[in-house]
């Protein structure tokens, strides 16, 4: 185990000191004084778009503020761009993640500093073992020749992480980097992250998960509209005071009311389904939605819950099996057909697949719906109607937005969601298969997400629901089933299951 | 303080400058690396300006030039942008040009019995189906295949400047013709022109009817809106529920016959039949007309008037000056590369951000 | 026969390769280069330039391929710097070029279209003892000058540059990820210009080939469009160097073939089409396999 | 006339090594020598602004406008209606119109001596680099009758002087693509063709390259190609093209009055012919020669017709 020397005992190990960002007449930041302290785990905690994701490029030399300085090591610094942060020993995982598609694992790790032999050659023996040893210091065996396309997500999580240590970052800026994981995984991450700390690493942590944040750091900033709120101890505070802190007000959890469970809807009979190079990954499944219930699909990413979803939609085809919608085979229907016989689909990927982002906000609410009979007539739209529609639409799930014909890409990732979903739930489909529909949202818009779903249930509405958040499905489901590498695994039904017994399925450990 | 926040009376009323010059800026820039070239060759920028200018819209007869030169450009501008919009990059207008030109001619001087009434719609609808079938190859094999349509689109350019080349010098060749031409085409197949002594005709104004109908197309047909959305990211359309191969074949095919008709309406408004050298790129030009007025109907309409201007004024000023046309060419290439490049980087300091 | 259509497809091919490969870095690094007719046009006159009153073809080489990466160059940062649309400034770049040439021959040389120099140092062409006389292999192997050798060894290079090195392995992160590979503190934008000079280097060297290896003259039209021909080489080969190279042999051997069979009852201009016809159905065909073989596997 | 003096220049352009340059070699010296204010107009879109051009000028007070651009006698014909005071000139083709004059070659008469003199000098294999075998080759630029003009008297020729003789005739459907001439005569010449006429412009120096470096022959076109490759070029095809522009101007200054009249410039008018053969004079035995200046006389006088595809078709034998 490699141990970190730390330099000079520093204090504050990265901090801001007045930094002000702005983005047009928008305000990021604002003049935001910041301390990580040397060997901590500090959480930024905070609601879409409160500018936590600004605030790290700024303290990884990604972007420069406008006004206030950097802090490294208690001195003010200037950081002329990432590669000057990482001799600073800085480094970041950012939100999205930034792996170079068509590269190997091991070449994403040592990508910028690849050990050489003579004539630029990689040196892969040197790398390999660079990975392997990393690999043991974070308790973890990945195939390093694969393809990060091929890569489930906790692997490219593990592999950005990784690769910081790798280039010798001792502090290590995390945006959101529990946001794709299942519930071991998260727990996984987090013990590694507290070996790290207690190695004498730096680590700043952003998570809209509030236990995660309790159970993880030792200091956590809450920041609001740009501006910090308020800087703890997290022994200091509670989960509920942090919640109020981040949006001002008093949340109430939402309460799961168990549905009342109507005609059964959607039926999948050994429905089988391969991913895109051809290896089966969805076997024989049988599952029925019905109406007025919601039906959860717990389990890791990558153990079929792609294929599941695709073969439900018509997205792929499936290999075998059926599904029907309402007593109908839809099997062989292609997706716009099963959308137009009632089914509605909200994709767990919104930048590339939800939603449009270099659409307007009213066009991003209105697709799919457009040829509707009042919405066009002999192929020419009425706009007026549509424009009209749109704003109903988008008041209705309060979606904060300065103009509706602005591209979507301006609204903040909560906002993003709801238009999504009010667009997916317009015209009360029969089924709505509900992908990860609260990914990346702060609390506040999770909690109006969940509203959303329930209410749809309770007006009679079905929901298969896909989610790697396993609070979100105790809170929702009326029944639980568990995918565990192609096969679905056990069922459960409101109130049956807790957390830990769930977890433990998804992994295969418990039938 | 309030200044800062919110924009001064003046600074409203100005804003409208802002994109103007924006817009501008490429111009001028090529203009001064243009006038370099010039002055390095022994010529006064300023007079060759000012003569490029008045030969371009210096009275009517180079106005009604400048926009018949524009007139091909125009279609094979839309073309282009039709496929562009669905996120095709077909680089085979060009082919479609030739093909619908020489469709065209054909119907023009072969049922030359025909009143006008049937001739000149006759023509140009077997324009528009040449250019169409010409295009069905590359968008089935784009569509059902996934195979790149930047390289099908670009053989088969110089497979149709082949084929037209062989036929017009064969089966078509007009007797009696020393190069490659078909007859002239009936009197009644000729669109009527707009102006005495001067190749404005009819074209020009089909050509504007259908930037008028690409802008309606875009902003209300529900197939243009599904067509740029598909184009933006085909992922979500497909997620959606539209048929994005679909829609990717059909904007292919449409691209086609406009490029055909682009091949007509130059058949049968100015050159009056088909010949080599019928098409000096047209359709090449088109994608440069496309990217530059950023697939918007009016923008496409004033790149093709720009490059129609360069084309006209850059033939006739030799009559005036010692400018050679190659110059010219130097000009036209500058204008482009500069016209959707964007200076501002040079001036922001987080460009780079 | 045979040896000599073989003879004849590489040599058409050289140029259109060595283009390719360019064309192909530069891809994979970000760029699609519709420019490259353009660097191929200027190495030509520059290399005959050199090369004429007894000069060294080497020089000649080198100044052809120096003329081409200035090109690139510049073309390059118009896309990273200015931010303007690559196809666009590909055309444009196609079409100063060729301007320029005129425009210099004209006041340089007083000459237009075809410059024809004295003492044109060629580019030495190398029989290798032996092999030159064993039939096919004598054609494959021998009587090649320096560039087509280089050409079709730089094809391995590439393969083993791209999966190996440490500036290959950059580069794809330039093209593949920009945003990523700046986030790790690499200058994608560089990464992307370096490739594009590169582009021009090979392009410059491939006009070379045509005008002080192939005709020992000069003119406008002596590129006759195989910068295109490279470009569509590379996306036939979907930016992978063998494929590439196979893509651009198939244009060689194609047109060596389509001038043997002309004069034998078709008419000229459909066989001219041989080789795009050619490249449309290979990629049909492939693509028809790919299919298939996918249907297979589920 | 002392109004300014206009000339058109055909789709390939300036520098083309042929017709155009030629042309405009002849419109320069006629500038200098009548004192004629001139200029040369091109355009990449030659086709289309036929009418444009020639308006303009008209408009501008050109006194006489020569058009070189074949595509372009339809239109002019429309436009000389509108302005009788101004002469037009076309070539290669006969337009009528009171103000039109028509320039005509008689290519095909020029290539029936050269085709006669390759004809027997292919089978003499006591001249380097000939073979025995009776083959002939023809490259060229388009298939258009404008050049199968020069290929069908080429054959007409050559089978006068030895019917048993074959041409090869291939098309390189480019003007300006050197490598490619050099490509097709090589592969020519391995198919046992000995002498090779280009007309092909700068993809026909191509093909004089291939003469060079293989020992074999070409025959040149339209200006004195001989000296391209000394003693490689058999002879040249000599279209003064150059002549006829510079007689107009010289007629226009001349005030001679131009208009409604048809200038043939064959081998009578010395508007066509073959090249001095200054590098391969020695070479060839004087019968041939008297044999080829035979022909010509005959062809002057009118004995022999030579095939014109332009006015006639095809020919059986290049159908
Ligand atoms: N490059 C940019 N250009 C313009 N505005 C931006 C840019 N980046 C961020 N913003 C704006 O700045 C604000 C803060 O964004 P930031 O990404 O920092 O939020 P965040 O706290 O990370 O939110 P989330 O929790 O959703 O990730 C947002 O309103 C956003 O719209
Ligand atoms: N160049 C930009 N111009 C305008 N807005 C931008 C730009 N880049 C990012 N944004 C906006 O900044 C906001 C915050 O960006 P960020 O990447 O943190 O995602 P987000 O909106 O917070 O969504 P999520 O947290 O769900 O991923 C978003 O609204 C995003 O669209
Ligand atoms: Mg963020
Ligand atoms: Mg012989």
């Amino acid at each position: 185990m490699n141990t970190v020397s730390n330099p000079t005992a520093a204090r504050v190990r990265l901090g801001a000191h007045g930094v002000t960002r702005r983005f047009g007449t928008l305000i990021a930041n604002d003049t935001v004084d910041f301390s990580a302290l040397a060997g901590t785990i500090h959480a930024i905690v905070g609601g879409n778009g409160a500018g936590k994701s600004t605030l790290m490029r700024i303290l990884q030399g990604m972007d420069r503020p406008d006004a206030g300085t950097v802090i490294v090591n208690d001195q003010p610094a200037t950081l002329n761009g990432p590669a000057d942060a990482f001799d600073k020993g800085i480094g970041m995982v950012h939100q999205e993640f930034m792996l170079v598609p068509g590269l190997t694992l091991l070449e994403n790790l040592v990508l910028a500093r690849e050990p050489v032999k003579g004539l630029g050659l990689i040196d892969r023996d040197k790398a390999l073992g660079a990975a392997r040893a990393l690999e043991k210091e974070a308790g973890v065996t990945l195939d390093w020749d694969m393809l990060v396309d091929d890569a489930p997500v906790h692997v490219r999580q593990i592999v950005e992480i990784l690769r910081l240590l790798y280039r010798g970052a001792d502090v290590l800026i995390l945006d959101e980097p529990t946001a794709v994981l299942a519930p071991s995984q998260i727990r996984e991450l987090i013990a590694l992250l507290k070996r790290l700390r207690d190695d004498g690493r730096t680590i700043l942590f952003i998570s809209h998960k509030l236990d995660e944040v309790m159970g993880v750091s030792d200091d956590i900033t809450v920041i609001r509209a740009g501006r910090v709120i308020r800087s703890m101890k997290t022994s200091e505070t509670t989960k509920a005071e942090l919640a109020e802190l981040m949006i001002g007000e008093i949340l109430h959890e939402t309460s799961a009311r168990p549905g009342q469970q109507g005609k059964s809807v959607l039926v999948a009979e050994n429905l089988s389904a391969d991913d895109s190079r051809g290896v089966a990954k969805l076997k024989s499944a049988n599952f029925t939605v019905h109406a007025g219930e919601i039906v959860a699909i717990a389990g890791v990413s990558g153990n079929g819950q792609d294929e599941l979803i695709g073969a439900v939609t018509g997205l792929i085809a499936a290999r075998g099996g059926s599904v029907s919608l309402s007593g109908n085979d839809i099997s062989k229907l292609p997706l716009p057909a099963r959308r137009a016989r009632g089914l509605a689909y909200l994709s767990p990927d919104r930048a590339a697949e939800g939603l449009c982002l270099e659409a307007s906000i009213a066009e991003n609410a209105i697709v799919g719906h457009h040829r509707r009979s009042a919405f066009v007539s002999a192929g020419i739209l009425k706009l007026g109607q549509i424009a009209a529609h749109a704003e109903k639409l988008l008041d209705a799930y309060s979606v904060k937005r300065a103009s509706s014909d602005l591209p979507i890409s301006s609204l903040s990732g909560g906002n993003q969601q709801r238009v999504a979903i009010a667009r997916e739930l317009d015209g009360n489909p029969d089924i709505l298969v509900a992908c990860q529909p609260t990914r990346g949202v702060d609390i506040r818009g999770i909690a109006f997400i969940h509203q959303c779903l329930l209410e749809y249930r309770d007006r009679g509405g079905a929901v298969l629901l896909v989610s790697e958040e396993l609070n979100e499905i105790i809170t929702l489901a009326d029944r639980i089933i568990v995918l565990y590498n192609g096969e679905l695994r056990g069922e459960l039904h409101r109130g049956d299951g807790d957390i830990e017994l769930i977890g433990r399925m998804m992994l295969g450990e418990a039938a | 303080m309030v200044a800062v926040v919110s924009p001064t009376p003046t600074a409203s009323r100005l804003s409208w400058l802002v994109p103007v010059v924006t817009a501008l800026q490429p111009l001028v820039i090529a203009l001064l690396l243009g006038a370099v070239v010039l002055a390095i060759a022994g010529h006064n920028p300023l007079e060759t300006y000012g003569l490029l200018f008045a030969e371009s819209f210096g009275s009517t007869k180079r106005i009604a030039a400048t926009l018949s030169a524009s007139t091909p450009l125009i279609f094979t501008g839309l073309a282009t942008a039709i496929a562009f919009r669905a996120g095709a990059f077909n680089v085979g207008v060009e082919g479609c040009v030739n093909v619908g030109g020489l469709a065209a001619a054909f119907v023009g001087f072969t049922f030359v019995s025909l009143s006008a009434f049937i001739l000149l719609p006759a023509a140009i609808v077997a324009a528009a189906i040449f250019g169409t079938l010409w295009m069905v190859i590359p968008g089935l094999l784009k569509s059902r295949l996934d195979v790149d349509e930047v390289v099908t689109t670009l053989m088969l350019n110089f497979i149709a400047i082949s084929l037209t080349a062989w036929l017009v010098n064969g089966p078509l060749l007009a007797p009696g013709s020393a190069n490659s031409a078909t007859p002239m085409i009936a009197d009644a197949a000729r669109l009527p022109k707009l102006m005495r002594g001067s190749t404005l005709n009819a074209g020009f104004l089909i050509a504007l009817a259908f930037v008028i109908l690409y802008w309606l197309w875009g902003k209300w047909a529900a197939l243009g809106f599904e067509t740029r959305l598909a184009g933006m990211n085909a992922r979500f359309a497909t997620a959606s529920g539209m048929n994005v191969p679909g829609l990717v074949f059909k904007m292919m095919l449409l691209s086609g016959a406009i490029g055909g008709i682009a091949g007509g309406v130059h058949a049968l408004g100015n050159v009056f039949r088909y010949v080599s050298g019928f098409s000096p790129g047209y359709g090449f030009v088109g994608i440069a007309v496309a990217l530059l007025g950023r697939g918007n109907a009016f923008g496409i309409l004033l790149a093709a008037i720009l490059f129609g201007a360069l084309a006209t004024s850059g033939a006739t000023i030799q009559l005036f000056s010692d400018v050679p046309i190659e110059i010219v060419n130097i000009l036209q290439g500058l204008v482009m590369i500069f016209a959707v490049a964007r200076f501002s980087w040079i001036f922001s300091r987080r460009a780079k951000s | 026969m045979i040896d000599n259509i073989i003879h004849a497809a590489l040599i058409m091919t050289t140029p259109v390769l060595l283009a390719a490969l360019g064309g192909l870095i530069n891809r994979t690094g970000g760029l699609v280069n519709i420019g490259l007719d353009s660097m191929m046009l200027v190495g030509a006159l520059v290399g005959l330039i050199l090369a004429s009153g007894n000069g060294n073809w080497g020089v000649a080489l080198a100044g052809a391929g120096f003329a081409g990466a200035m090109m690139g160059l510049m073309m390059s940062l118009c896309v990273t710097r200015l931010s303007a649309n690559e196809i666009i400034v590909g055309l444009g770049f196609n079409i100063v070029a060729a301007g320029l040439v005129r425009f210099f021959l004209k006041t340089t040389y007083e000459t237009s279209g075809t410059l024809s120099l004295p003492d044109v140092t060629r580019l030495p062409r190398w029989d290798i003892p032996v092999i030159e006389d064993i039939p096919v292999l004598g054609a494959i192997f021998s009587g090649h000058d320096i560039l087509t050798w280089a050409a079709w060894l730089l094809v391995p290079v590439t393969v083993w540059f791209l999966a190996r090195t440490r500036p290959g392995l950059r580069l794809r992160a330039a093209g593949a990820g920009p945003k990523a590979a700046r986030a790790l503190g690499l200058d994608p934008l560089r990464t992307k210009d370096l490739s594009t000079v590169f582009a021009g280097f090979m392009s410059g060297l491939a006009g070379a080939y045509l005008s002080i290896g192939v005709v020992g003259i000069f003119n406008e039209g002596i590129t006759a469009g195989r910068g295109f021909i490279a470009m569509a080489a590379f996306y036939f080969g979907r930016t992978r160097p063998v494929m590439t190279a196979i893509g651009a042999l198939l244009f060689g051997f194609f047109d060596a073939f389509q001038i043997r069979l002309q004069g034998r009852g078709l008419p000229a201009e459909l066989v001219q089409t041989l080789p795009y016809v050619m490249v449309i159905v290979i990629l049909t065909l492939i693509a028809i396999a790919a299919k298939k073989s996918r249907g297979v596997k589920s | 006339a002392d109004k300014p003096v206009a000339l058109v220049i055909a789709q390939g352009g300036l520098g083309d090594q042929s017709y155009n340059d030629l042309a405009y070699a002849g419109f320069q010296r006629a500038l200098k020598e009548t004192g004629l204010e001139g200029k040369p107009v091109e355009s990449k879109d030659i086709v289309a602004q036929a009418a444009d051009i020639l308006r303009r000028a008209s408009d501008a007070d050109f006194g006489l406008i020569l058009d070189l651009e074949y595509s372009h006698g339809e239109p002019m014909v429309e436009v000389a209606k509108d302005y009788p005071d101004t002469t037009f000139a076309i070539l290669n083709q006969v337009q009528k119109g009171d103000n039109i004059v028509s320039v005509l070659f008689q290519e095909q008469e020029g290539s029936y001596l050269a085709g006669m003199l390759a004809a027997q000098v292919t089978t003499d294999t006591s001249i380097k680099g000939i073979n025995d075998k009776p083959i002939l080759g023809v490259i060229g630029g388009t298939k258009s009758a404008g050049i199968d003009k020069f290929i069908a008297g080429f054959i007409e020729g050559a089978k006068a002087a030895n019917p048993k003789v074959e041409v090869k005739v291939a098309y390189s459907n480019n003007f300006g693509d050197p490598a490619l001439g050099q490509q097709m005569a090589k592969a020519m010449y391995e198919e046992g063709a000995d002498i090779i006429y280009q007309i092909a412009g700068g993809t026909g120096i191509g093909v004089i390259q291939a003469a060079k470096e293989t020992g074999h022959y070409a025959i040149g076109v339209d200006g004195d190609q001989d000296g391209l490759a000394p003693g490689n070029v058999l002879t040249s095809m000599i279209k003064r093209a150059d002549v006829a522009v510079e007689n107009v101007v010289k007629d226009y200054a001349k005030d001679v009055k131009l208009g409604g009249t048809t200038v043939a410039f064959g081998l009578k008018e010395d508007g066509v012919g073959l090249s001095e053969m200054k590098f391969t004079k020695d070479l060839i035995p004087a019968a041939y020669l008297e044999k080829v200046e035979a022909a010509k006389a005959d062809i002057i006088s009118g004995k022999i017709k030579v095939w014109n595809v332009v006015d006639q078709g095809y020919p059986d034998y290049l159908k």
